[in-house]
This record gives C-alpha cells, structure tokens and sequence, in this order.
C-alpha cells in the first residue's frame, strides 16, 4: 500500500467510522476527527520529506485495477506537479479540522462532510487516473454543497448555496465531458494518465480533436477554479460558507482544475494549449484587474477575501497560459502558497465572525488592539494577500510574471498592476478599516485566541507560508524536474510550425531571442 | 422446443396463486407475513437465477422462438426480481393503508406483474411482447388504483386505464401493419426481411405505432404526459415499482424491437432518438422545478431519467445500450431508496408536500441520510450509482459522436448536461428540506421495523456498491448488450 | 575576502531578533529593546571589524542560489564594496544610535515590544537593500522596507490619522516598485540575468544590449527610486509618514529608507543612459524646489523637517541624474547625520512639549532645553550647508557637479533651493527656540533623558565632522577610476578649488538667513501670508497635490471599481445569471401547464405527439 | 366490384379514427372506453384481413390474443370506472382532475 493510499484514506476511514459514533459523544467526534487529518498531515510531510526530486517518474505508486472492460484502475503517485499540493491538502485539512469547534450544531455530520471533503480531495490530487481523479473530486465537492447549506451563515445562504451547487456543476460537467471525449479520441482504452501520455506521443490528438477538447476542460476546470468571468459564485460562496468549509474549498479544491489543465491539459493538448494560450491570458486580465476592482468595492470581509481570492487565480492562469517552465512552475508555487493563504484568510475571518457576529466592515475597527494575535496573522495573512516577499505568495507571483513576461508582456504588466497596486489598495483599506482606528465601544469584549490548541491552526498556516516564502527552493527543485516534462510536452511544435511559447530557459537563449524580444518590448511600450 | 425454459415464469405465477389461496387460510393479523413468505420465495427464484441453475440460465429459444433466454434476458430478469423483492418489502410496510383483506391479493398481482416483467424480458415475437406488455399493464391498472378509498389513487387508475389502452390500440395497429407488409411477428425472423421492406411507409408505419405503445410504457416524450397524475395517484409501492418495473420493461422490449427486430430502420433513426430523449430529459427536469409534491416530483424526474436512459438507445452501440442497462440496475436501488423512506415517512401526513420532509433529520437519521443519498445519486454525483451510470451513458452518447460524426450526439450530450444542473436544484431542493427548513411540530422519532431496514440497508448497500464496484454488473451489461447484438 | 560570515551575521541578527521577540519577549519591554539595540550595535561593530580586515577599496560577493527554474537564476547573495559597506556603516551606526534614543523615547509606550520588532524588522530588510547583489532581491527588501514602514508609520493604529498615513504611504510606494518591478523585468528579458556584477559586465561588453528599450527600462527603474525617495510626482506620502513615532521618521524617513532609492540609482546607475539620466536629474531639481517651497509655509515642526527631507533628496537624485553618485552619496551621508540629528532633537523637543508639534506653541526653548538647543542647531547649519559643517561640502560638490556638467539651469535650482532652505530652517529655529513661549506647554518643557541626549550630540559631532573624514574618498574609490585618496586637510579644502559654486552656496544662505532673521526673529505669528497671499495658501496645502490624486487616481480607481462592481452586480449576476435562471424556472412553470390533469387534453397531446412522431420521421 | 385488401384495410381504418374521434371528443368515461375497443378491433380487422390476403394464419392467431387481453382489460377497467362512479358519483372525465400540474 502506497503512503498515498493512507493519506487520503484515513479520513475516508475516520468518517465511516464516525457514522458508528453516537451523536451525543461530541468530545470524541472531534477528536477522531482532528487525530485523522493530523495522521493525514504527518503523512504527508513524511511523504514530502522522502519524495526525490527529479527521480524518474511517479513515486509512492500503487495500481489495483479497477474496471478492466473500461481500462479504469485505481492508481495514485506523485511527481512535482502534485506532491506540495498534496502536503498543503493534508495541512490545511488539518487547520480546517482544529478549526472546527465553531461549529455547535450537528457536529457528527458536519465531521463526516468535512473528512470526506478531505479524503475526496487528497485522493484526486495523488490520483493517476482520469476516472479516479473526477470522481473523487466530486466527492469531495458535494460535501461543500451540504455544510454551506446546513452550515451556512447569513440571509443569502439559500441563494449561495444553489449558485455554488448549480454553478460547480455545471463546471464539473462540462470537464466532464472533455475528459470522456479525450479518453475515446486518444484511442488508448485507458483512463490512466501516464499511459494516455505514453500513447499520445506515438498518437498525437489531431489539431481539430484538440481545439475541440481543450475549451471544454478549459472552461470546465476554469469555472471551478473561477475563471473570468466564471467567477460571480465564489465570493458569494465563501461569503456564506462555515469557515472550515471555506478553507477547504477555497484553499485546496479550487485547485484541482488548474492541476487538471497542467497535468491532463497541457500535456495531451498542445496545440489546442497553445492557440488558446492567449486566451487564457486575457481572460486572467478579468481575475487579475476587473475582480481586483470588484474587491476593492466589497463591504464584507469574506467577500473581499472571496474576491481576492478570485484575482489570484488569475495569476496562476497566467502562469499556465505562459506555456513556459518558469511560468508553469510558478503557476504550481501559488496553488500552494495560496491554499495555505486561502485557508488562513477564512479562518481568521471565522475567528472575527464568530466573536463579533458580524463581517461588514464598517462595523469593525480597531480590533488589533482587543486581538492582538489574530489582529496580527490577519495582517500578515493581507499582506501575504498582496504578495509581499517572506511570503510563499510572492516567489509563486514573482515567477509567473518572469515566466509570462516572455509570453505575454502587456498581460504581465497589468497583472502587475493588479498585484501590486490594487491588492495592495484593497488589502490596507481592509486593515485600516477592520484593525486599525478607534475600538467601537461594543467591541470592548471581544476575546483573542490564547489557547495553543486554538492558535495552532493559525500559527502552523502562517509558519507553512513563511516556510515556503524563506525556502522556496523546497518546493521548486520538486516541480522543476516534473513540470519540465510537462513543458516539453505542451511546446510541441505542430505540423504547420507555428508555436506560441518559445521559450524555457532564459539565460542560455537570451541573445537570440533579444531581436524579437525586443520587437515585442517596443509595442508594449507604445501601447 | 423446450418449455422448460419458461420455469421461472410459471414458478412466479404459482407464487402469485399460492398467495391469493394462502390470504384465504392465514388470519388476519399475520397478513404481513405472507408477503415475507413471497420475499423469500423470490429471493430464492434470484439466487438459483443468480447461481446460473435456473430456467433464465439456459440460454436457448422456446416456442417456436417467441421466447428467448439470453444474457439480455437474463440481467433484466435478476433486475425485476430485486425490484419486485424491494417493492414486496415496501408492500408490507404499506399494508395497514390498503384496505383489509386485500393485502394478499396486493402481493399476488405485484407478483403477476413480475411475470409480466420476466415474459417481456424474454420476448422475441410481437405476440409474445403484445401480451407481457398487456400483462403488466393491465395488472397495474389494478395495482394503481388499489387505494379504493381514495380518490386519487382510483382517478389515477382510470386516468392510466384509459391512456393505457390508448396506447395499446395504437402498438396493435402498428403490429398488424408490421405483419401485414412483411407477414413476420418473430424478432429474428423479422430482422432478415426487414431491409426488404425499409422504404415502405406502411412498415415504418408499424413500427412508428409500436414504438408509441413503448414510448408510453417507458414515459418518454411526447407521450409522458400520464406519468405525473398517475406516479401521485398511485400507492407508494406501486409507483416504485411503475418506476422501475414497468420502465424497465419498456426498455428491455425497446431494445429488442429495435436492435433485433429492425436494426436496419433503427439505423436511421439517431436523429429522432436524439430529440425524443433531449426533449424528455428538458420537460422532465424542468417541470420538475416547480414541484412540492414529492410523489409527483418523483414523476417528473422519472420522466427525466427516461430521458437519460434513452441516450444509451440514441447511441447506437453496444456500449450505449449496455450503459442503459447499467444505469437501469443503479436506478432500482436509488428509487426504492427513495419511494422507500416517502413510504415510511409519509404513511401518516395527509400530504405528500416536501415540507413533511422537515425535521427528518432529528426524527430518523437513518432516513434522512437514505433519502439524501438517494437524491444524490439520482442527480448522478459519486460515489453513488448514478454517477457511473450517468458516465457510461454520457461516454456512449460521445463515443457515438466522434465514430458517427453526428454533431446531435454532442448537443445530446451538453442537453444532459443542463438536465442535470436543473434536476440539482430540486433535488438539493429535497436534501434542504430535509436538513435545514424550520423545524416542524411534529419530531416524534419514526420508528422503523426490521425488515424496513434491512430493505434500506440493502438499497444503500445497492447504490454504494454500483457506483464505487462497477465491475460485476458492468460484466453482465456488456455480455447482454453483445446478446442484443447478435 | 576575509571574515565572510561577517556580512551574513550582519543581515541576520536583526531578523532574529524579530524572530525572538515576537516568539518569546513581547511581554518584556526592556529586555525586547536590548535585544533590537544589540542587534543593530553588532552589526555596526561587526561592519567596522569586516573593514578593518578588507579595508573599503575591497570588492566581492558572496552567495548562494535561491531558487533556479529554468532561465530564472535567482541568488541569495550579499555584495560588497565600497558603496555598499559606507551604506552599512550609516544603517548601522546612524541606525544604533536611533535604537539607543528610541529606548527613551518609547518608554512610556505599552507596545514597546512590538516597536523594537518592527525596528529590527525595518534595520534586516534595509540592510537586505544595501547588501543586494542582484535585482529580484534587491526588490524582496525593497518591498519589505515597504512593509516595515507602513508598520511603524501605523504603529499607533489607533490614530485614525495614522492609519490613513500608513496606507497612503504603502500604496504609494507600491505604485513606485510596479514601476520597479515592470524594469527589472525588462531587464531581465533583455539581458537574460538580475545579478548586478553580471549585467554590468555584459553591458559593458556589449552597451547596445539594452537597445531601444534602455530608456525606458531605465526610467523604469527610477519609478522604484520614485516611490522610495519620494520624488515628484510620488512625493506625497512622506509629509503624511511624520504620523509615526518620531526616531521612525529619523531612521526611516530620513537617514535610510528614503535614501534607498539613492543608493539604488548608484547601485545599477550602469543601466542608465543618458536620455533617462536627464530625465531623472531634473524631476530630482523639481523635486527639491517644490519641497523647499512647500515647507515654507508649514507649521508641524517634523512635518518641515521631512519636506526638507524631501527636497535633500531632490537634490541627491538630481545629482545621480547629473552623472554625479558620488557627490550624491556623499550628500546621502552627511543628510543621514545631520537630518536624523534634526529629527532626534525635534523628536526632544515634542517629548519636552508632551506631543504638541505646532511650531507656534513653542518658543524659547534654548533656555529649557540646552542639550537640545545646541545639538539643533548644528543640525540646522549642517542642513544650511554653512562652513565647516558637513553639509557645506556636501552641497557644494553637488553645486559644482552641476556646473562641471554644464546644466545652468539646474545649478540656478541648486542655488535657489539653498537659500529657500535656509529660509525655512532657520524659521523654525528662531519661532522655537527664540522669542515669547506660545503656550503654557512651551513654558514648562524641560531636557530630554540622557539616552535620548548622548545621540544626539554622537549625531551633532558626526554632523560638524562629515565633511572631511573621508566620505568622498571611499564613495569616490567604487565610482571613480583615477580618484585620488585626499588627506583630511586636502578634503576640508576640496570646495575651494571651486570658488564660483562656493560662493553662490554662501551667497544663496547669507540671503535666506537674512530673510528668515527679518521676518521670524521675535514673530508671535507667522507674517508671511499676508506677504504672498494665494502663493503662501498653495504652500502650506502642499500645491494641493493630495486633491489633485484624490480626484483623479483615486477617484478613477474607485470609478473603476465601481464600474465593475456593478457589472458583477447587475450584468453578470443579475442579467445573465438571472435570466439563465428565471428563463429556467418560467419554462418550468409553463411546460407543466400541459399537465391539466384532464384526460381528454391528455389523449389529444398523446394522438399530437403521434401525429409529432409520424411527421417526423415519415413527413419529409 | 372486387373487394380488396385495400378496403378492408379503409374500413379497419376508419374504425380507429373513429376510436380515436370518440377517445377525444367523448366526456363520458364508458363512451370513451367503447371507442377504446373500437380501436382494438379495428386492429383485429386489419390483421384478418392481412391474414386472409397474404394466406397466413400468424395474424389470425394474434387476433385471439388480442381478444382475449382486451376482454380481460374490459374486466378490469368496467370494475375501475364502477367504482370510480361509485365514489364520485359520475363518470364525466371533467370531473377528474384533482391532480394537475
């Protein structure tokens, strides 16, 4: 049995179990569920800890079949592309589950959904085959469906939760369909990834087949990832959303369509990657720019943290539309970085909500001083928000915009403005508003997080967030090796000769391209 | 010529007969156990049926080859005889509401409708299909209106009798038109003149009318407009087994006239499945919408389903109609699941409104958690039956796309698509009702017999072990789609 | 290179000190402090033991690799030489000193804990800046000064004042380093690397590199200077910072932070050409001029002292625009001295005052506060560039270097700025510390503390003194490459090889004393408004700057947002979605008006649908 | 004049557009069910006449099961419409209606 197996299986495990477990015993229930995500996390740095980089192809695998007539078979592994997404799953499962204990009623089911949610999850991240992959993903989807409904705050929670139920949907579907087209088009009779990879480089997909597949997986995942203009179910989602909830989905299963694009997508559609690159690019101006501005307008804390959240999937679909190993990897840091981010952001929310009842911000003010600790990882968490350096954010951003200056320089630059400048508007109005000024009187009971148990999510989300922020190394000497395949894979010239991305390696290449290079600097610069 | 083949059959009717005697000689208060006798009777029938022993193993033809065991035959015949198990379950749950003295009988013609059920499953001749389709049908006349106490359950009855014989006037003329220009009632026999006969309008005549008559059975557009009225009139039992029974035996006789008896035909006519099922699942799902009556949303979405279901038909391929099959025995489990929990839930209210649902949660958690796996697997998510089923058939309706060419499979797809976002909001529709409306006066908790939850459990166990081990059933779908094939 | 760790524990010790005190001591206010203070004065001596070992003619680096995708090479590496070991002398030397007063200043504060962090936070990311040996770095501490400032300039939150200056200032800054950021990138796209040993040697090799782009990469670049030194037109944040404790505004506003932009211009000024060297000099000349004009007419005792910080550092970039680093880093270090010496005793002054910063409050203060008094005023003549004191040769060697680059009409903006300085500063001297007390606060201020005093006279030698202990010399040596090493004597000599800029600096401050001593000698109120009439209201609103970004940048981004929130609102939520729904629901509902419940209208919608099927198939 | 299959075929299909007339335009239940059997047995006319015309006996053996199914139908569905009247009251379709939508 693969570490992989036990990773995602232990909380799929502790919610069966909990079924067993009368309701009244709430201590207990907690606690086997707290103590599956930790055995989850440990794992899963255990896993980190041991993963080679760069080692020829996937470790930790393990392959049962599954559906023989299908070519279906349980299969997990990791390789770069997913083995921080997986450590940053079981951490976040982890912070979720300590952050739970705001949730007082119908605790038993709440545990269930939530384990579910994390086992769904960590499965389709290790999961080498297409089947495996979607449909644990959907498990994992459907829980949110039921704890923001059940769990939900606010008077707009029916609303949320069907456009966030009907609206994922109709995501999932839709991806749905192009990875079933995909299967029947590559010919190989298999659902798992590697060997369809393996066929289609004698096989290649024809152009047609493939501008015919990539816009469905493209708009498929990029509505459950909230791409522009997709994006209108996610702030409303979270802002109703229980917070462990919102951590989970914000921070770990939005990520899964991007994963999907890079490890299905780019690899077995290159032409179709590449024509609808510029696409893709201009489309993360939307998240980037538009939903920037959206933010700046919000007057709800989660909803402001919604809507950034949105606008940082731009820049990783900027990084994956630069069609580049550094803007690949790059798109890879800040799922990562983000999940940690995403996690923290709503659960500090929940911290505020839960103490004050309230998220308008106008209402709040001051609160740094009657919360010192949660007022602090806020602010570290907004600036994180806006990509300051210390933060794993910023190394993810700061290399999608090395790798996509290559690409798509007027893109970059806007999405340069976005991170830098609107996020960094909407980020200090939000701390100015909600942290700093004078404390409204009705605030002056408000008590901080003092205990270890209920500061250790928050503390152990910031710390991964530094960790990778100091030392991205950790993970990119993962991804490199693997989302270099992944590139070579995705560049593949076509038979007509035309290809977007030119470029992986920018030092040795560099004066060659400097005439073209140089072209392109000039029209940006009249523009 | 080898009767014997038949022995199933036979067995089921003396079931049925041995009952209505039995109703006569066991008392009153005891009643209940005659429909435990009947389970086990069946149970046994499916466990030989299962260990190949029995007559529906042999595969070989009968009568002259009106009768037909096959694989086909054999996987639908296992499916009535789990349903007709299920529904026998929720029977004896629902006794006390059928009026005294007719339990017994209730059981006997849910009996002789199974065999109904199993003749079609064998059917290879259009006499043969004319008189199990009679069968069922005119056994569920009685069994829709047993409620005779009860307007609805009576203005159902008549509401299904009249458009029932409808239907059936209508496939008789379309039979005597078919056996009038070709002079073949066989299936088999029927296949080899057939495409002698493949521009005359008098045939395709016939087989337009046939397929009126099928179309009806199954609820499929334009001739569902009977399914809500009479799945709300109908005893709770009844309507599951309407549900599944008399759909499935729609298909099985659909996949027959159409893949062995005109193939040819059938061939040109993608198209015309492609709207028909596009169309079902549309009204379907968005008459749905709607919806507080739970039975009649039932209705609605069975219409729906229909219209899923038909995609492994418009598919035109062994993959597509082995999907059908596959869905159809995921579906089993989910509606008697679902008409399972109304049953319990419901035999108390005075209406069948969603809001009865509230408070579910608190008064039966076993409940709660069955009817909103149900909707969920209804509304095709994993790791529920649904789900897989609605893959193979969305796989087949692609696979049919890029091998034909037909751009209508790809619009067919994506109108499954929006089918399945809309029937999600009345589904989660259900789930909210269950879990988060307010709370009702009434939380007495609902107390459940043994063998209600052993059939719940067998429901769960049912869909979980479909839509997570497709393996087993996925084998025998293929071996039958291949039967149908040859 | 001798002592390698040296430069290493130098940058670190502050970010463990951050480290330390938020983990462990936040309770401890003393022993926070000492730790902060023992960072800083480590680095500092560790800085003087790594020079005495390799001397300031030393060049070297010393790195290891970040993180490497690809083309992008990004290293973790510190560079040394001899810009950038004076820069650590001044960070750590002028740095300790305003630790070591701050520990008065701040003792009354509850959160001195959280100051001294932020402190050491601020001291690792400038020395991170300072130490940079490539561009990407060079912009993680960048930011990271950022950060550190925003925090001390929000340090009392509560303030809303405070809070809106610290926003200001972030977003300010942010637009400067999107300008930074989009530079480097070109940089990087052009030249294939950031490291600034390796780009120099590949323009040198080949100066065509940068090709039709240079220009504008370069300015750029400036535009991260522009935020940083608050140069026109992203000048508006600093006056806004003096919200934050007063030894912030001595470090961070006036000796280090403000200066990075400096320092960096100097660091890559190979990059620059001509074109965008020109453009950078004279937004420096406007720079200076417009700040001397609007702290003319301002009352706020720090809020003059950071105008003049501003217009210092207008003529700093000017000078760097004129080809002239080393005269521009020479001035950047005698303005460390002598304007965080003006800040400390300023900073004195407020405490003595219990926070009233109205320069009308005040008056006579010479009395009260000797220690003060003195030290002050050798800041002020400093700062007026009289003879001897440091920024007298400072601003002298940036004079003639305007001269010996033929740019007349930027020497005549040197000079005139000069005077206006010393207009403006000796203002504030004479309404503090002479005439009538102001109010009953002036009357009853008293000296500072001894801890916040022994800075400020280490400060005030520091500031007689810059002029001729060899500045230019060590500056001179990285930029320079026949400079000869000038005794102390030769150096205290140096302007008057030159006497026609000498002259006009005398000339120009003999001019603004005399105004400022006629006007302000005894005044009880200010009579200059009455003399200028609209021009002095333009003054003391800063030009009406800050409206005219309200109304156009803010108000645009604002405009914008509004825009798309109500596109998200109402088109794509309310129209599309909406309908998609409503469409939905209403074809619901009248699909199942089919459903009469009449038999009849049942069986003819059956024989329809017959007739439906029929046709189809066999209609056509 | 020669009688052909053609015009028993008319006549049998005569005989289910009047059915088919009677089902639609009827209000009384047992009327409609009348012509229900109407249509049945113009099925049963053209599969005799088929029979008769193309010398095979398949059509004429259905025809008995088609009589006798409808009469086992007639049984049923009288008994329903009985006891419908007896609830009711009437056998009019228009009073059928409770369930709609």
């Amino acid at each position: 049995m693969s570490i992989l197996t036990y990773i995602a299986g232990w909380p799929l495990l502790a919610a069966l179990l909990l079924v067993l477990v009368p309701r009244n015993y709430r201590v207990i229930i907690r606690a086997i569920a707290v103590l599956a995500t930790l055995i989850s996390a440990v794992l899963a740095v255990k896993m980190f800890a041991q993963f080679v980089p760069g080692a020829n192809g996937f470790q930790f695998e393990q392959q049962i079949p599954w559906v023989e007539s299908l070519g279906i078979s349980y299969h997990v592994g990791v390789d770069g592309l997913n083995v921080g997404l997986i450590l940053m799953g079981a951490i976040v499962a982890f912070a979720a589950a300590l952050c739970s204990w705001e949730i007082q009623t119908r605790e038993k089911e709440f545990y269930i959904l939530l384990l579910v949610m994390t086992g769904g999850i960590l499965g389709a991240f290790a999961s080498l085959d297409v089947f495996f992959f979607y449909f644990l993903h959907e498990l994992a989807l459907v829980p949110t469906f039921i704890m923001i409904g059940v769990w939900g705050r606010g008077e707009k929670k029916n609303y949320a939760t069907f456009q966030i139920t009907l609206y994922l949907s109709i995501g999932a579907l839709i991806a749905l369909i192009g990875l079933i087209a995909l299967y029947l088009k590559s010919g190989a009779n298999t659902f798992d990834i590697p060997k369809i990879i393996e066929h289609a480089k004698a096989n290649p997909l024809s152009v047609n087949a493939q501008n015919f597949i990539f816009p469905l997986l493209l708009f498929g995942f990029g509505i459950l990832v909230s791409l522009w203009p997709f994006h209108s179910w996610a702030p409303l989602g979270y802002g109703v959303a229980p917070s462990p909830t919102a951590m989970l989905h914000a921070g770990v299963l939005k990520k899964f369509g991007l994963y999907g694009l890079i490890r299905i997508a780019l690899p077995l559609l290159p032409q179709a990657a590449q024509s609808w690159a510029h696409v893709i690019a201009w489309l993360c101006v939307g998240n980037i720019l538009y939903v920037g501005w959206v933010a700046m307008r919000q007057k709800d804390l989660n909803l402001l943290i919604g809507n950034s959240s949105v606008a940082h999937m731009g820049f990783i679909f900027l990084g994956i539309a630069s069609l580049n190993l550094i803007g690949v990897t790059g798109a890879i840091l800040i799922m990562v970085a983000h999940g940690f981010l995403a996690a923290l952001t709503f659960a500090l929310s929940g911290y505020i909500y839960k103490q004050t009842g309230t998220l308008q911000i106008s209402e709040l003010g001051g609160l740094c001083r009657k919360l010192p600790f949660i007022g602090t990882a806020l602010l570290m968490a907004a600036m994180a928000g806006c990509g300051l350096p210390g933060f794993a954010n910023f190394f993810g951003e700061a290399t999608v915009f090395f790798g996509a200056w290559t690409t798509f320089p007027a893109v970059t630059v806007i999405a340069l403005w976005g991170a830098l400048v609107i996020g960094g508007i909407y980020m200090t109005r939000a701390i100015r508003n909600i942290l700093h000024g004078p404390l409204p009187e009705k605030w002056a009971s408000l008590a901080d997080a003092t205990n270890a148990w209920r500061k250790l999510p928050y503390a152990l989300l910031l710390a991964s967030l530094l960790l990778f922020g100091f030392v991205p190394k950790l993970l990119t000497e993962k991804i490199n090796p693997d989302a270099r395949k992944i590139v070579a894979l995705a560049t593949v010239e076509n038979k007509t000769g035309v290809v977007i991305a030119t470029r992986s390696s920018g030092r040795e290449s560099a004066p060659n391209l400097l005439a073209e290079n140089q072209r392109r600097l000039a029209s940006v610069a009249t523009k | 010529m080898n009767s014997s083949l038949i022995m199933l059959e036979i067995s089921v009717i003396g079931l049925g007969l041995v009952l209505m005697l039995a109703d006569l000689f066991v008392p009153a208060e005891r009643r209940r156990f005659i429909g435990y006798a009947a389970i086990v009777a069946l149970g046994v029938l499916l466990v030989t049926s299962l260990s190949g022993n029995g007559s529906c193993g042999q595969f070989d033809t009968a009568f002259g080859g009106m009768f037909v065991n096959d694989a086909l035959s054999l996987f639908f015949k296992q499916l009535f005889i789990v349903a007709a198990i299920l529904v026998l379950f929720m029977a004896a749950e629902f006794s006390d509401k059928l009026a005294e003295g007719s339990v017994a009988e209730y059981y006997s013609l849910i009996l002789f409708a199974l065999a109904g059920m199993l003749f079609a499953a064998s059917s290879n001749d259009f006499t043969m299909l004319f008189v199990s389709i009679e069968l069922i049908t005119i056994t569920f006349y009685v069994l829709v209106s047993f409620q005779r106490g009860k307007i609805q359950s009576l203005e159902a009855g008549v509401k299904y009798l009249i458009l029932g014989a409808l239907s059936s006037a209508f496939m008789v003329f379309g039979i005597a038109l078919i056996w009038g220009t070709t002079g073949e009632l066989n299936f088999t026999r029927l296949a080899a003149v057939a495409p002698q006969f493949a521009d005359s309008q008098i045939f395709l005549l016939g087989v337009l009318l046939v397929l009126v008559g099928l179309g009806f059975k199954i609820a499929a557009f334009p001739f569902q407009i009977w399914a809500p009225d009479v799945y709300q009139g109908a005893p709770t039992p009844t309507t599951a087994f309407l549900a599944i029974g008399s759909k499935a035996a729609g298909f099985v006789l659909l996949l027959r006239v159409l893949f062995t008896a005109v193939p040819g035909v059938t061939a040109h006519w993608a198209n015309l499945l492609i709207v028909i099922s596009a169309i079902t699942i549309l009204y379907g799902n968005l008459c749905a919408i709607p919806q507080r009556n739970l039975k009649r949303l039932l209705g609605y979405s069975s219409i729906a389903h229909a219209g899923y279901l038909l995609l492994g038909v418009a598919a035109l391929s062994a993959s597509g109609q082995s999907a059908l099959m596959y869905y159809l025995a995921g579906y089993v489990f989910t509606v008697m699941a679902a008409f399972f929990v109304i049953t319990l839930v419901m035999r108390h209210l005075a209406t069948e409104d969603i809001s009865g649902l509230a408070g579910l949660n608190q008064r039966s958690p076993l409940l709660a958690a069955t009817l909103t796996l149900a909707m969920v697997s209804l509304a095709g998510i994993p790791p529920l039956a649904g789900f897989f089923g609605k893959f193979l058939l969305l796989k087949a309706v692609i696979e049919a796309a890029q091998t034909s060419h037909n751009h209508g499979y790809y619009c067919l797809a994506f109108t499954a698509l929006a089918g399945v976002i809309i029937s999600l909001y009345y589904y989660f529709g259900v789930i909210r009702a269950i879990y988060w409306s307010k709370s009702p006066e009434d939380v007495s908790p609902i107390v459940l017999s043994s063998p209600a939850k052993f059939s719940i459990g067998a429901c769960l166990a049912g869909m979980l072990w479909i839509g997570v081990f497709p393996n087993t059933v996925l084998n025998l779908t293929n071996l039958a789609a291949a039967a149908l094939g040859k | 290179m001798k002592y390698e760790i040296l430069p290493w524990l130098i940058l670190f010790l502050p970010l463990l000190s951050v480290a330390v005190i938020t983990l462990f001591t936040l309770r401890s206010k003393t022993v926070s402090s000492l730790i902060s203070i023992g960072a800083v004065v480590a680095g500092f001596v560790m800085t003087l033991l790594f020079i005495n070992a390799n001397g300031f003619q030393f060049s070297g680096e010393t790195s290891t690799n970040w993180l490497s995708i690809g083309g992008l090479q990004i290293d973790f590496g510190l560079k040394l030489d001899a810009l950038s070991l004076m820069m650590l002398l001044v960070v750590t030397g002028v740095g300790g000193l305003i630790h070591i007063y701050s520990f008065g200043y701040m003792h009354e504060d509850r959160s001195m804990a959280r100051f001294f962090a932020f402190m050491s936070l601020f001291t690792f990311s400038m020395l991170g800046i300072v130490l940079a040996n490539n561009f990407l770095m060079m912009f993680i501490f960048w930011e990271l000064v950022g950060v550190s400032s925003y925090l001390l300039i929000g340090f009392w939150f509560e303030k809303p004042s405070a809070g809106d200056a610290a926003k200001k200032a972030f977003i300010t800054n942010r637009l400067g380093d999107f300008g930074f950021l989009f530079g480097i990138l070109m940089v990087w796209g052009l030249l294939g690397s950031l490291s600034f040993s390796t780009l120099q040697s590949t323009l040198a090799a080949n100066p065509a590199l940068l090709g039709a782009s240079a220009t504008l990469a370069g300015l750029l670049i400036f535009c991260g200077a522009m935020g940083k030194s608050a140069q026109f037109p992203l000048h508006v944040w600093l006056p806004d910072a003096m919200e934050g404790p007063t030894p912030v505004s001595a470090l961070i506003h006036a000796a280090t932070m403000v200066a990075a932009g400096v320092y960096m211009l100097c660091r890559t000024l190979f990059l620059f050409n001509a074109e965008s060297l020109h453009v950078i000099s004279y937004i420096g000349g406007f720079t200076a001029l417009l700040a001397a004009l609007m702290a003319i007419q301002q009352n706020d005792i720090k809020r003059i002292i950071a105008y003049s910080t501003l217009s210092q550092l207008g003529y700093m970039v000017m000078t760097v625009g004129l080809n002239g680093p080393t005269p521009a880093m020479f001035h950047l270090t005698t303005h460390a001295f002598f304007k965080a010496l003006l800040f400390l005793a300023a900073g004195s002054v407020i405490i003595g005052m219990h926070h009233k910063q109205d320069i009308w409050h005040m008056g006579n203060l010479r009395k009260k506060m000797p220690v003060t008094f003195l030290t002050f005023t050798i800041g002020t003549l400093a700062l007026c560039g009289v003879p001897p004191f440091s920024g007298f040769y400072s601003k002298d060697a940036i004079l003639a270097q305007t001269l010996a680059q033929k740019s007349y009409l930027l020497f005549c903006v040197g000079v005139f700025v000069a005077a206006l300085t010393t207009f403006y500063t000796f203002r504030l001297f004479f309404v503090v510390f002479f005439g009538k007390e102001k109010s009953d606060h002036a009357k009853h201020a008293h000296e500072s503390p001894l801890v916040m005093t022994l800075p400020l006279i280490a400060l005030a030698v520091f500031s007689f003194a810059g002029g001729f202990i060899g500045i230019t010399n060590n500056y001179g040596s990285q930029f320079t490459m026949d400079h000869e090493t000038l005794s102390m004597a030769q150096q205290a000599m140096e302007p008057f090889k030159n006497l026609f800029p000498m002259l006009c600096g005398l000339g120009a401050v003999a001019v603004g004393f005399a105004l400022a001593f006629s006007l302000y000698k005894n005044a009880a109120t200010d009579p200059l408004p009455a003399k200028l009439g609209g021009l002095a209201t333009a003054m003391k609103n800063k030009f009406y700057f800050d409206e005219f970004y309200e109304a156009t940048f803010i108000r645009a981004h604002d405009f914008l947002a509004a825009v798309a929130e109500w596109i998200d609102r109402w088109i794509l939520e309310g129209a599309i979605i909406g309908a998609i729904r409503g469409g939905t629901d209403l074809s619901g509902r009248a699909l199942r008006l089919a459903q009469t419940g009449n038999l009849q209208t049942y069986a003819i919608l059956f024989v329809l649908g017959v007739v439906l099927l029929l046709y189809f198939v066999l209609g056509k | 004049m020669n009688v052909g299959l053609h015009h028993y075929l008319f006549v049998s299909f005569m005989l289910f557009s009047l059915g088919l007339l009677g089902v639609i335009l009827r209000r009384n239940l047992l009327v409609i069910y009348m012509s229900l059997e109407l249509m049945l047995n113009s099925a049963n006319l053209a599969l005799v006449s088929f029979s008769r015309f193309n010398n095979k006996l398949d059509g004429q053996v259905l025809v008995f099961f088609i009589i006798t199914v409808a009469a086992a139908e007639v049984a049923v569905g009288l008994a329903l419409i009985v006891a419908l009247y007896r609830k009711r009251q009437s056998a009019h379709v228009e009073d059928l209606t409770s369930m709609k939508l």
